[in-house]
């Protein structure tokens, strides 16, 4: 529960002591014990808009939508219920299958970067539920702008996951056709796709269709320029976009109190749109309020930010060493809140799911494994002359110079072994 | 009538909205581009006729900008950005860095970011700092943008309207100074290859390459010249990528002599790149090294040194002189 | 009064018509006449930061500090009158006359652009409250980091204001050392400086001074990603930091419903530090929200942002023409709010300010008059050689031989002519 | 003991310590520095050793990383700035190029920004896009910057130092495939100048310059040309900007021959500059054009891929026999 208890602003302050906590004390005695939402001194400074004081903040870990308790028991949300009302088992059960296949896909990807078929590997492990949850809230007619990590979500796209692992092999920058099923690349520079979302949704909005778009980005990437700049085109233009923030607790050796002072969903709020935090290991929460967004924006409403909380149980790539910066107890107490064994306690507890369908689903985890070892071992390398391609659209001189020269350089050689 | 005498900064606005009417998937966005038709006026009257939705004036962030205008390509919209000066496009410099200008490869070909951003650029209008910039060569290193600049009304029309055809992103360098210089525009004619050098005038002594504002200053220089009995040719580079290095060398092994002129920093400019490449390409017929004229490594000055700073008749007859005294 | 009542999101929907109506009804629906204070939605819906709906947004309209009226009167408030309390009618006085003088010096500039002594001018008129207010709110060891329309907080730190015209004129890109009177340079490229005052702020704070920061900026800069990002590293640091926007409505041509669909002080709480709304046109509410603020930062609470509600009464800059995107109406309307006419009709009506101290201080404007004039007049043209001055403070080879070449190009102008 | 051998990473890190040691107003701040000592482990142990308030984890965002070292600096600091690779600095170009490298002649030389920013670039480690950079002409083209790139560990220590100790803002450019090269730090040497070339191996038959990764390629390639009977000289520019024409023109004078080689891409790359500079000054002297082995005009491409598109051996070995057979 180490994270369930940090809260950010305390850390902060932690980080800064002296000027922290005489900031502390002050607020504190100014604002005893009340909560982000309870307003009152509002009233007393009309045009103030009261900073989060730690006490606040604390209480604000409340404020989590969760619909399945760690132990699988479904929880009743007045706000949220309705957008899973129509739930059925099988669909429960589909869930449960994206979210099994998708953590094997991962499993198999990490096995292979070890064994030097893949490069690097940036693994989801323990963000299953907030990629599947969120993934399956979207239309076919809805556009997904990734980060790099979101497999889960590429699965509930219908890419196929052995698409993804070019770019980790090397083979590409990004292996698939973004607009074959409305999946754009993967984005390695931090927060960037949060405007192309943002831009593509407003042509949506143009277009006047009432498909909507999500971006995807961390924690981390809060921080950057582009997705704050983001947060005010959306608004600004009213553009049906849902920003989905996996807030895993890390951006790579940096806590999530580096990069935010008060919870993250609360930003939305002053940018004039809404802000919801979701327990991002309850599948069942992040596809209803994930479902709440997309129809929202939709709707004409405009752009709302869901931030799933959830952690990275694993590294952050498969280059990484988190041992050097968290302790194994934080990740183990996030062991309990597996978004899979949540899922599959409520299966069995409460629906007639059978031993069968768990059976079925390992014997299919166990060929997914084995297509992807097997299709990325054969994934040939690119021809050399990939380099020159695709550099544009309507080609270039220097290009074509530069490519004739490489190909003729080429040449020399296999003449030269050829004599 | 498809003949018109316009200036430039009319023959742009003009360009803008023959795009407009052709196709209902260009758009035009940008700070102040809307009801002020851009601290310019080069899109003066365009949102007037073609609504808040296709003419967007947009929040004060230039990456925010390029970003969206970036998502709405890959919607299928061909969105002109106006950056409002030359000094102000480094907010978007990430954007069109990683993003624009890597998309189509990264998707390996998949999808297409046909924007085009306008900045207006380079000195000589009195302005205060960041006003005056030539900052062509942060653009032409890297791979996947084009980068243009035309030097009067036709090209500045016919090279947007190529522009924005584009499927590939475009700089477009407009040389500001420049934009009250009338010139004939014929919105019928055939226009040359947008990335093709022009010969602005043919001469047999020497060779002065320019593009942008500096074309003016380099076909005076030819005119004083020849009353000292010098034949120069000036060529119209046009496009600084790519640059048109076949015309260059054509010209160059006619004239022996090359005098590359622009206002950007000579340290690392486009010049070093012409010089550098034609030397190679011309080594035997060239009678002197290239010379180049251009701006100082030194912030751009204030306006009461801008003369001084800026490459000027004097200082490209200077470099004339010196070539042909090897 | 056409400002006043015109609030941001319901503009900002007018651009958006289909859109924004539809999402006006609805959440007009869902929390019906609600003000962004109550936030009983929350308890409904816990984790979801609500959205300024239209209606919410117009409720805040009365979020504005105000301790004179337009007409003089002074007007009580328990959260801020407190840092007011000990001004003296003398004081009063004084920041009468800081805004006059101020007017006056740019009143002078203006017509020296007309005259061609400035290439430019950026005028403040209408914004001598906020500026002043603010300015007189700093202390010695304070350091401000202006925009490029802070003549009155230049005033303020001690800037000779003719120093500010070098710029304009085009002799140099900033005519002042910052650190004589703890006042950066104006910056150009909007936002920028935001960073720059967070990072000294940060500096403060190590250094252990009592030291604050302020960083002035205006509406139209709110939207760039750096201020965004200095409002999050001056949160995350707990900097002594305070975030001083100018809304005077306008950005260039842009009103402000095309840079925020809500009041901008709403977004420094998501960041997690308080914003506040103050009449930007009352100079006494402006010292006091700004003395709070300053207070707060120099106790280790970290920033603040205090968005001054004001009126850019001019064009843009001197080449700018306002009649292309706004009404004259909008403006004439704000002549009855006239900080320097309020200020005044308050000293008249409850003080024993006499004729004398008004006469004396026209006086005084006449020959700060002059002394502008013949000092910029007289303002040389920078040497040649200038070019290549301080672009380094340790040299740099490549700048020597082009300063050689030049010195030596220079030269053979001279010997021509000597001959 | 003054005299070690460390690799580069590890001789960085030494640096840095040094730097940390010896002024209390030397800090280091970037994303993953602290506990994590930054992805190649090149600040490890700093923060455990200097604490958090001098060796300083930064939010995700490099405009405001650049943006608030500028307020450090300008408050009496001395930041050295991580970037955590070359392809994530631009976030912060506009920072850089319009704040930092203009902020001290924008004062008239009133104020300082002494900020260090260190970059590891290029590529040759097999990683994902971003990660293989070399964008120094970015950089090199602006002035009020210096730009810097050491090829061993002796140079990384020392030119570290220097750069931390100039009052001007310096773009340290690492060359992250070397971070594990050994060689020998004398931390109690006299080091040479900062921006002076060194020659790293005497040769008469031509001249072959690089700096930062390449300069190994070069070394390799003079050993190999040596057993064919030619003799290399390799310079290793070591500066960017400002760069050693001095040095090269007199090797130059000597060899009558150059080929300069770095990874970032030939088109305006700094042996453009290299090129049109030296065959100005040495325009009688050069029995062949100055020759470019680098980059391509195309993204720095996948990692299986990136073998053929840096310059290796044969590529400088096929310019140098190219040079030679003018
Ligand atoms: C602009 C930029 N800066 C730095 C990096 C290096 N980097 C890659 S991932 C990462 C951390 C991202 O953290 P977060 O946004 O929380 O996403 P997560 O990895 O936790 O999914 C960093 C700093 C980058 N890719 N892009
Ligand atoms: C990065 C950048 N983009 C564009 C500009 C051009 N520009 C100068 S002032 C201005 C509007 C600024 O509006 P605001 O922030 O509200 O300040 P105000 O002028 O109203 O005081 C613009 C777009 C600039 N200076 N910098
Ligand atoms: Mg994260
Ligand atoms: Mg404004």
């Amino acid at each position: 529960m180490t994270v369930d208890s940090a809260d950010s602003t305390a850390a902060a302050q932690k980080a800064n002591p002296a000027r922290g906590r005489a900031a502390a004390k002050k607020s504190a005695k100014k604002s005893p014990g009340k909560t982000a939402a309870a307003k009152a001194p509002a009233k007393k400074a009309p045009a103030k808009a009261a900073a989060k004081t730690p006490a606040k903040a604390a209480a604000a870990q409340s404020d989590l939508v969760q619909l399945v308790t760690p132990d699988g028991k479904r929880v009743k949300n007045p706000e949220y219920d309705r957008y899973v009302a129509d739930i059925t088992d099988d669909e429960l059960r589909g869930l449960y299958r994206d979210m099994v296949l998708t953590r094997r896909f991962d499993a198999e990807a990490t096995a292979l970067q070890r064994q030097g078929e893949l490069g690097l590997w940036a693994s989801l492990l323990g963000q299953e539920a907030a990629q599947i949850g969120s993934g399956r809230a979207t239309r076919e007619d809805d556009y997904v702008f990734p980060t790099y990590r979101e497999h889960g979500v590429a699965w509930c796209r219908g890419v196929d996951p052995t698409n993804l692992l070019g770019m980790f092999r090397g083979v590409n920058h990004g292996g698939w056709d973004p607009n074959s099923n409305n999946f754009h690349l993967y984005t390695i520079v931090i927060g960037s796709q949060a405007l192309h979302a943002t831009g593509y949704a407003m042509g949506v909005a143009k277009d006047g269709a009432d498909s909507a778009v999500i971006a995807y980005f961390g924690d981390g990437a809060s921080s950057q320029g582009d997705v704050l700049e983001a947060f005010n085109f959306g608004a600004v233009y009213n553009a049906p976009v849902v920003f989905f923030c996996q807030n895993n607790q890390w951006a790579i050796s940096e806590p999530t109190e580096r990069q935010m002072r008060v919870p993250l969903y609360q930003r939305a709020q002053g940018f004039g749109f809404p802000g919801v935090r979701v327990d991002g290991n309850d599948v069942l929460a992040c596809l209803a309020v994930t479902r709440w967004a997309l129809d929202r924006a939709r709707q004409g409403e405009g752009p709302a930010l869901i931030e799933a909380f959830t952690y990275r149980m694993g590294a952050h790539t498969t280059s990484d060493d988190p041992s050097k910066y968290r302790s194994d107890d934080e990740r183990v107490s996030w062991e309990a809140k597996d978004p899979i064994l949540r899922l599959r306690a409520y299966l069995e507890s409460q629906t007639d799911t059978d031993e069968g369908f768990f059976a079925e689903l390992d014997a299919e985890s166990e060929s997914l494994g084995k297509r992807v070892r097997d299709v990325v071992r054969a994934m040939p390398d690119p021809d050399l002359m990939a380099i020159f391609e695709n550099v544009y659209a309507d080609g270039h001189a220097l290009v074509d110079e530069e490519r004739a020269q490489f190909a003729a350089y080429q040449a020399s050689f296999a003449d030269g072994e050829g004599a | 009538m498809a003949v018109q005498k316009l200036p430039i900064a009319k023959a742009i606005n003009e360009s803008l909205r023959t795009a407009l009417d052709n196709d209902p998937k260009v758009l035009v966005m940008g700070e102040d581009v809307g009801k002020l038709g851009g601290v310019f006026r080069v899109t003066d009257g365009l949102q007037k006729d073609f609504g808040e939705d296709r003419v967007i004036d947009t929040p004060l962030a230039e990456s925010g900008i390029v970003g969206t205008a970036i998502g709405l390509a890959l919607r299928g919209y061909r969105p002109v950005v106006e950056i409002q000066f030359d000094g102000f496009v480094f907010p978007a410099y990430d954007q069109i860095v990683t993003q624009l200008a890597k998309m189509h490869a990264r998707a390996l070909g998949k999808v297409k970011t046909p924007v085009v951003i306008r900045i207006p650029y380079g000195g000589g209008i009195g302005a205060v700092e960041h006003h005056s910039e030539s900052p062509e060569t942060l653009f032409a290193h890297v791979s996947g943008l084009k980068v243009v600049s035309p030097s009067n009304a036709s090209d500045a029309y016919w090279m947007l309207q190529q522009a924005i055809q584009s499927d590939d992103p475009v700089i477009f360098f407009e040389p500001k100074r420049r934009y009250w210089d009338k010139g004939e525009v014929d919105t019928e004619a055939v226009p040359a290859d947008l990335h093709k050098a022009t010969v602005a005038r043919e001469g047999g002594d020497l060779t002065l390459a320019a593009y942008g504002p500096m074309v003016k200053v380099c076909l005076e220089a030819a005119a004083a010249a020849e009353e000292e009995g010098k034949s120069i040719e000036v060529l119209d580079l046009r496009s600084i990528s790519p640059m048109d290095f076949d015309a260059v060398q054509k010209s160059v092994e006619k004239t022996r002599r090359l005098v590359v002129v622009h206002e950007a920093p000579v340290f690392l400019g486009s010049g070093a790149e012409l010089a550098a490449r034609i030397t190679e390409r011309c080594f035997y017929h060239l009678e002197a090294p290239v010379l180049r004229v251009g701006g100082y490594h030194a912030p751009y000055p204030p306006a009461r040194l801008e003369e001084e700073y800026l490459p000027g008749l004097d200082r490209v007859l200077d470099a004339v002189d010196r070539s042909l005294a090897y």
